[in-house]
């Protein structure tokens, strides 16, 4: 199997044997793997394949059973989850999570405030993070919903929703678990833009994704994973025409 | 490849429905032909789960009627319009969290009224269709990754042995091949046993290689009608959304 | 000797803990409606019991009068409050304020009818007699012991093994979902109230004879009831029953070690920790987020 | 009759920072409390007892009130971290029960069922305030004060993290928030506030038992925030004006035949409450589906 | 003009039992007092619901000095009493206990008084009855750990004190507990001759049966709380020795005569000792405003608490009664048994002052 990485910028992270089991279910079996800079690196394979626990186990959100973990060159194991994030990690979940009784302009907002107490912002300043979610409302086309709670959007929206709350905070590293999923072809053209924009202004992202044409249109890079391994990783190109691999999981495609 | 078009099974007529009195659809007018799958399509927001949860009886019908089989259903409840060999695979996780998948299939027969001396097999047969389910059978529904919920909620609906199945977006989460693995199956059923589906889906290339016919729902409304073929084009599609 | 002795006498209170707190866990964690007003259908149960056996209707009658009355309260109170508030999407504690509104009635109302004294029911079954040198137990201990055994072991047979138990378990998770399945959850919620508040009945008869009633006595049963679904896992009936004949007990071995004023403090200081350091419960499963 | 209105005044006014400070962390942080008249019994006591022994100033005695009911709150603030919903309610409920046993038997401190007579009247400034006129105008004060806080608290990033918190802990988690601390700190600052409450209402009645700390009081304090409007502002305090007037008004019905007076109060009482929750479910001034 | 006192019972909760024992004593002497046409206009109670409660009697007692303006009332209940007696001190409003039995009640201020003796009299004179007479050597006392449980636990300490007879265990039992077959295995196991149960309401009444049906064979006593309509009701008291103030209901004298027959012909059942003082409290109002009418002063708290300093001895039920300084009843001590639901006389106890 080829394992040609793409060999740009630095890297962020270093994942080195993570492993995690559920009683004997091996959710992540020995995984290896680096995200760099700037690239994006989509997760795919089939169903129950790891890849969400993959992420529990990088934010910190379920307590991993072997393996290192490594953001910026220190350790993040055992490292509490608002720790990691305030590091510069953030992420969507499947289910979204938003916050449900907030309406979407403090969603986003409060999405940027991480201190337990109130800090008092120069005026400046605010003006400036006004602006930058006003950009956020823009961009993901919910500036008309900005008073309206997260409960009362519909479907698409939330799915906005949750790529905003992230897209407002300084994180470098962004981790998103199927976040196109179930949206019409308009809704993911928009969602391919903002995810290239933003790419492009230096944001390294770990997407999961079953859509292929939303894998095929943004992947630098894919990482293979069935029943919590690694079974490829390299560029889009190889690891698609995996003939191995698509026999369980892409199947016949047009 | 068309079968026969059949006698509709499931009809719509000028039917609307909201939520807290905002109308969301309205004047829908739609049949389900015996034995065809029906693909209907529509921007994020059109309605179309309004549609077929009011379809279903889940949701009451600000006017119009749902009629099945002829017989006017209008107002009753899911589990009536179960009874007439309707079955639903919902929008989002139709699973639940606390129950083993065992339990659920178990109850979703139950609830089916399927013969006590039927169930076995039936669970066979659909442990035919996903086999992955055979992996995590007992394990409660909570602690199942996203997509072998979505296939636990489409088990659970194909155990009823449906005449008629609506399908709310039944690919979200899965694995492409799965997917297709899936569709084949219920395909089959439907040339064999003249089942009927509708099935509401935004992974349109896969759906619309399986559908008979085509609906593209619009902001609340049906605004076109015609031969999935057409919509394979994706300047056509992109135009009707 | 007394260890012994108040072993036995914590079992039959655990006995009675638990029937009363069963009924309450099955009726939340099923329908997630917050009874308080289970403590109302205990002293229902139990006055219905009294006056009809007062009336001298026998043992049989006076039963089926109080399973009635029992049973009656449920079902009106989810037909008449309970529903209407879900009807609204109300919220946990909206349910719980009008629940206990209903409570503060029904206690009231009860003395009104009945008097706000102290009334027991008189048998010569709550006499203890000496089983062995020093250690006395009377016939209603064991009915009470035997009454929790059967009832429980039929309720716990019954969810496990029935398609309505497993509805019920279903109800809890996802309402909605039960509709689309093709079942009525309104009939099951319904089944929930008659189920909880029937089993209440044997625990409240035997109190009427043992501990004796007054109008105010469903708050305790209906804290102690509390105690046991939390201590024992929300929606774990067994673990439940388990909480009830430990709380019993607790309350009545800490005799042993502390003063009597503090045995209360022993009940709730169990719970209290339990929730800290296993705050799923004795059998329940882990909580999610 | 001034002098009656006066006296509702300030128990309307001390009910309410009391139901205030329960609704800011159960109407933002879902934190559902029945144990608030723990630290309204624990600042009344306290307040007595720093009254009684070193000053009755009110420089003094009620922030010797709110430090240890602040302090005391951690213990709250434990199972907090871990549970939610229905466990934490149990949780709570726990305290309460085990508060009141220690209440009842902490003679020394606490006097028992007893409990505390002749507590000195305030002092503010070399004034004591004991006449309910001038009593009301304290007891507003400190009511106007609380609801300051609170509300700024509520209208800044620690409300809005408060909320996200009750929302999704893993996501507010996930967005680097701080989620065992925020939730303490709110549960310090409540408590706080409440034990204001508690030294109000001990230097105002002069005698406090631990009758008055049960698990009634924290139910009916519940019942104020519910009836009134969980997570609005005005809310608490419409609903201890109603529940404090009620009985008073219903006292006032002379055509109720006197010797059943107390029981009908009392159904008038709890079937109100039902009845409200089924006709307005959000509460009084609240939306009109309670979420 | 019309004459209005008012009362703080309490009319719902746990003890709402003993609002209607309370009410029907002194809804009879409002009736006797205007039948006589004793006072210049017609007289009534306002009533207020305590609940046995501190902080609705303060409201319910406010509102009875600030609204009603009455000058006198009745108070029932230690916690009540106690929260109460601030308010009629500082508003020279008279406050008569005729239920609570607490000896801090003797302390509560000029203004607070009590129309029964209080329980220490009664523990002084039914020790040296049941370890003489009766030749009970051992005792446990199981009491309500409230002021009013804590008197008679200290009371029984110092009158077993230097005596053969021993206290051998004493057990509190908190205010809200209602199971006690623990407390009775407790009881067992100290093998005592003789148990006191010392608490109120229908506490007390749980005790004494859960105690028998838990094999405690022991002389049970109690005091005079214990007499209620339930407590005589329940087949368990039978044998139980009870002590109470001595109300000599036999008596020849007008006063408790036309009581007597009055309540039996109303209520169809014999007056308790609560009755009586209930009546008592509110004849006593009769007398001393009828007294401050005579003078043509007007009835307010310190003209009422002056005549009664100055009258000192009164005719009520039961006979010529006097108070001490302190506002507190002096009265001779019953020692009774309960038998077949009712009392009979073993001995009376004279206390001096
Ligand atoms: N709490 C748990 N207890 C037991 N097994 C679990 C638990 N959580 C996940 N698993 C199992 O671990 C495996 C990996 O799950 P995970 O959610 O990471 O899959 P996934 O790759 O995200 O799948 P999907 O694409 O369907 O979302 C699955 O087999 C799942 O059933
Ligand atoms: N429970 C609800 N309460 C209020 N409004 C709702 C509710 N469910 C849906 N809506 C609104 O109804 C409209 C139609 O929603 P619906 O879910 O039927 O669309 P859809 O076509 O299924 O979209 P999608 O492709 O995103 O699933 C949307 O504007 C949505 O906001
Ligand atoms: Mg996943
Ligand atoms: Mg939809």
């Amino acid at each position: 199997m080829s394992m040609t990485q793409p060999q740009q910028g630095e890297t962020l992270m270093q994942i080195r044997n993570l492993d995690k089991s559920f009683g004997g279910v091996k959710a992540v079996d020995d995984v290896t793997m680096d995200l760099r800079a700037g690239i994006v690196t989509t997760l795919v394979g089939p169903n129950g394949a790891g890849k969400t626990t993959f992420f529990n186990l990088i934010t910190g959100n379920l307590p991993r059973d072997g393996g290192e973990v490594t953001w910026l060159g220190r350790d993040i194991a055992g490292v509490k989850p608002h720790r990691i994030a305030r590091a510069g990690i953030m992420r969507t979940y499947q289910d979204l999570r938003l916050f449900d009784g907030m309406t979407v302009w403090e969603n986003v907002l409060n999405a940027t405030e991480y201190g337990a107490l109130p800090i008092p912002l120069g005026s400046a300043a605010r003006a400036a993070r006004r602006e930058r979610i006003e950009r956020v409302l823009e961009r993901t086309g919910l500036a008309d919903k900005r008073n309206t709670r997260a409960l009362d959007l519909a479907y698409a929206e939330r799915k906005f929703l949750s790529m905003a709350r992230i897209m407002a905070t300084e994180a470098r590293l962004w981790l998103l678990d199927e976040p196109a999923s179930g949206l019409d072809p308009a809704s993911y053209d928009r969602f391919l833009t903002i995810l290239r924009e933003d790419v492009a202004g230096g944001v390294t992202v770990c997407i999961i994704e079953h859509n292929l044409d939303i894998v095929i249109g943004i992947s630098d890079r894919i990482a293979f994973l069935d029943r919590g391994k690694l079974l490829a990783d390299g560029d889009p190109q190889t690891v698609l025409n995996d003939p191995e691999l698509a026999k369980i999981y892409f199947g016949e495609r047009t | 490849m068309t079968p026969v078009p059949g006698k509709p099974v499931l009809q719509t007529s000028t039917l609307a429905a909201g939520y807290g009195g905002r109308p969301v659809i309205s004047g829908i007018d739609l049949s389900l032909m015996k034995g065809e799958v029906l693909c209907m399509i529509g921007h994020n927001g059109a309605g179309k789960s309004t549609l077929l949860k009011t379809m279903f009886g889940l949701l009451a019908p600000g006017e119009g009627s749902v009629s099945v089989d002829g017989t006017d259903m209008t107002g009753r409840t899911p589990r009536d319009i179960a009874d007439m060999g309707v079955a639903m695979v919902p929008e989002g996780r139709g699973i639940f969290p606390s129950l083993t998948v065992t339990e659920i299939f178990a109850l979703g027969m139950h609830a089916a009224r399927v013969p006590k001396e039927e169930r076995a097999e039936r669970v066979d047969w659909v442990l035919n269709i996903l086999p992955v389910i055979r992996e995590f059978m007992h394990r409660p529904a909570s602690t199942l990754s996203g997509g072998q919920q979505q296939m636990v909620s489409i088990g659970r609906a194909l155990l009823s042995r449906p005449r008629i199945l609506l399908m709310d977006e039944p690919s979200i989460g899965l694995a492409p091949k799965l997917f297709q693995d899936l569709l084949a199956p219920i395909r089959t059923l439907q040339q064999r046993e003249g089942l009927s589906i509708l099935l509401v889906e935004q992974n349109v290339k896969e759906a619309l290689k399986i559908s008979d016919r085509a609906v593209v729902m619009k902001s609340g409304q049906l605004i076109w009608e015609g031969d999935p073929g057409e919509l394979s084009d994706n300047d056509r599609l992109m135009e009707l959304y | 000797m007394l260890a012994i002795q108040l072993a036995i006498t914590g079992l039959q209170t655990g006995a009675l803990y638990a029937l009363t707190a069963v009924g309450f866990s099955l009726i939340f964690g099923s329908t997630r409606i917050f009874h308080f007003a289970h403590g109302a259908a205990f002293v229902i149960a139990a006055y219905f019991f009294y006056a009809a056996f007062g009336a001298g209707w026998g043992v049989i009658p006076a039963i089926g009068v109080s399973a009635f009355g029992a049973v009656a309260f449920g079902l009106l109170l989810d037909r008449l409050v309970y529903v209407p508030i879900q009807r609204h999407e109300g919220s946990f504690f909206t349910v719980f304020v009008a629940s206990f509104g209903v409570g503060i009635a029904v206690q009231n109302v009860i003395g009104m009818i009945f008097g706000r004294g102290y009334v027991t029911v008189n048998t010569t079954l709550s006499r203890s007699v000496e089983v062995i040198p020093e250690v006395y137990v009377s016939p209603l201990a064991w009915i009470a012991i035997a009454c929790a055994a059967v009832f429980l072991g039929g309720l716990g047979f019954f969810l496990k093994r029935t398609h309505t138990g497993m509805a019920l378990r279903a109800l809890a998770d996802n309402p909605e979902l039960v509709r689309t399945f093709g079942l009525n959850p309104r009939a099951i919620q319904a089944a929930a109230f008659a189920i909880g508040s029937v089993i209440v009945v044997p625990a409240a008869i035997i109190t009427s004879a043992t501990t004796g009633l007054s109008p105010a006595i469903g708050h305790h049963v209906m804290l102690i009831s509390l105690a046991a679904t939390i201590v024992g896992g929300i929606g774990s009936i067994p673990g439940t029953m388990l909480a009830g004949v430990m709380l019993g007990l607790a309350e009545s071995l800490a005799l042993l070690v502390v003063d009597t004023q503090w045995t209360e403090a022993v009940t709730f200081a169990i719970l209290f920790a339990f929730i800290i350091i296993r705050p799923s419960g004795l059998l329940g499963r882990a909580t999610a987020h | 009759m001034e002098a009656y209105i006066y006296n509702l005044v300030n128990l309307i006014a001390i009910y309410s920072i009391l139901a205030v400070t329960l609704n800011f962390i159960m109407g933002y942080a879902g934190i559902y409390s029945l144990a608030h008249a723990v630290f309204f019994g624990l600042g009344a006591y306290t307040s007595a007892f720093v009254a009684q022994n070193v000053s009755a100033s009110i420089l003094v005695s009620f922030p010797a009130a709110m430090l240890a009911a602040g302090v005391v709150s951690l213990a709250l603030a434990l199972p907090a971290l871990r549970v939610r919903g229905e466990y934490f309610v149990a949780a709570s409920l726990g305290l309460q029960v085990l508060s009141v046993t220690i209440y009842s038997e902490w003679k020394g401190f606490t006097g028992g069922i007893g409990g505390v007579l002749a507590i000195p009247p305030v002092n503010i400034l070399g004034i004591d305030v004991f006449r309910p006129a001038a009593f009301a105008i304290l007891s507003v004060t400190v009511l106007v004060l609380v609801l300051l806080i609170v509300n700024a608290l509520v209208h800044s990033s620690f409300g809005r993290n408060l909320r996200a918190i009750r929302d999704s802990e893993s996501a507010a988690a996930s967005f680097g928030k701080n989620v065992p601390v925020i939730k303490t700190i709110s549960v310090v600052i409540s408590a706080a506030l409440a034990a204001l409450a508690g030294a109000l209402y001990a230097s105002y009645l002069s005698f406090i038992n631990v009758e008055s700390f049960t698990l009634d009081t924290s139910v009916l304090v519940m019942a104020m925030v519910i009836i009134g409007g969980t997570g609005t502002v005005a809310g608490p305090i419409v609903g201890a004006a109603i529940l404090l007037i009620l009985p008073s008004v219903i006292s006032y019905f002379d055509f109720l035949p006197q010797t059943e007076i107390g029981s009908l109060q009392q159904i008038i009482y709890g079937l109100g409450m039902t009845l409200l929750m089924i006709f307005r479910p959000g509460g009084i001034v609240g939306r009109r589906s309670g979420t | 003009e019309d004459h209005t006192i008012g009362a703080l019972f309490p009319l719902s909760g746990p003890n709402a039992v003993y609002g209607d024992v309370f009410m029907a004593g002194s809804d009879l002497a409002v009736e006797h007092i205007n039948a006589d046409g004793m006072l210049s206009g017609t007289m009534s109670i306002a009533y207020e619901d305590s609940q046995g409660l501190p902080q609705p009697a303060v409201v319910g007692m406010t509102k009875l000095v600030n609204v009603t303006g009455v000058p006198y009332t009745l108070s029932a209940f230690t916690g009540v009493s106690k929260a109460i007696s601030t308010i009629g001190q500082r508003s020279s409003v008279v406050a008569v206990n005729g239920g609570g039995v607490g000896p801090d009640l003797a302390a509560l201020g000029e203004y607070f008084w009590n129309v029964i003796p209080l329980v220490n009299l009664e523990v002084r004179a039914v020790v040296p009855y049941l370890t003489g007479e009766m030749g009970l050597k051992k005792m446990v006392l199981v009491y309500i750990d409230d002021p009013f449980g804590q008197a008679i636990e200290s009371e029984l300490e110092t009158a077993f004190e230097g005596s053969d007879a021993e206290l051998a265990e004493v057990l509190s039992v908190p205010v809200t507990a209602q199971q006690f077959s623990g407390v009775a295995a407790k009881v067992r196991s100290a093998k005592p001759d003789v148990v006191y149960v010392a608490s109120y309401g229908a506490q007390q009444i749980q005790i004494v049966k859960q105690l028998r049906d838990n094999g405690v064979d022991a002389q049970i006593v109690s005091y005079s709380g214990y007499i209620t309509p339930d407590a005589l009701a329940l087949p368990e008291s039978d044998g139980m020795i009870v002590t109470g103030q001595a109300v000599d209901y036999a008596s020849e004298d007008p006063v408790t005569k036309r009581f007597v027959t009055d309540f039996k012909a109303r209520f169809d059942k014999d007056p308790t000792a609560y009755n009586v003082n209930y009546y008592n409290a509110t004849l006593l109002y009769g007398l001393l405003a009828a007294a401050l009418e005579k003078d043509g002063t007007e009835v307010t708290g310190e003209n009422l608490l002056a005549k009664r300093l100055e009258m000192k001895t009164f005719d009520l039920v039961g006979g010529t009664v006097s108070f001490q300084d302190n506002g507190t009843l002096l009265s001779p001590i019953e020692v009774k048994q309960i038998k077949g639901g009712a009392t009979e006389t073993l001995d009376t106890v004279e206390i001096g002052g």
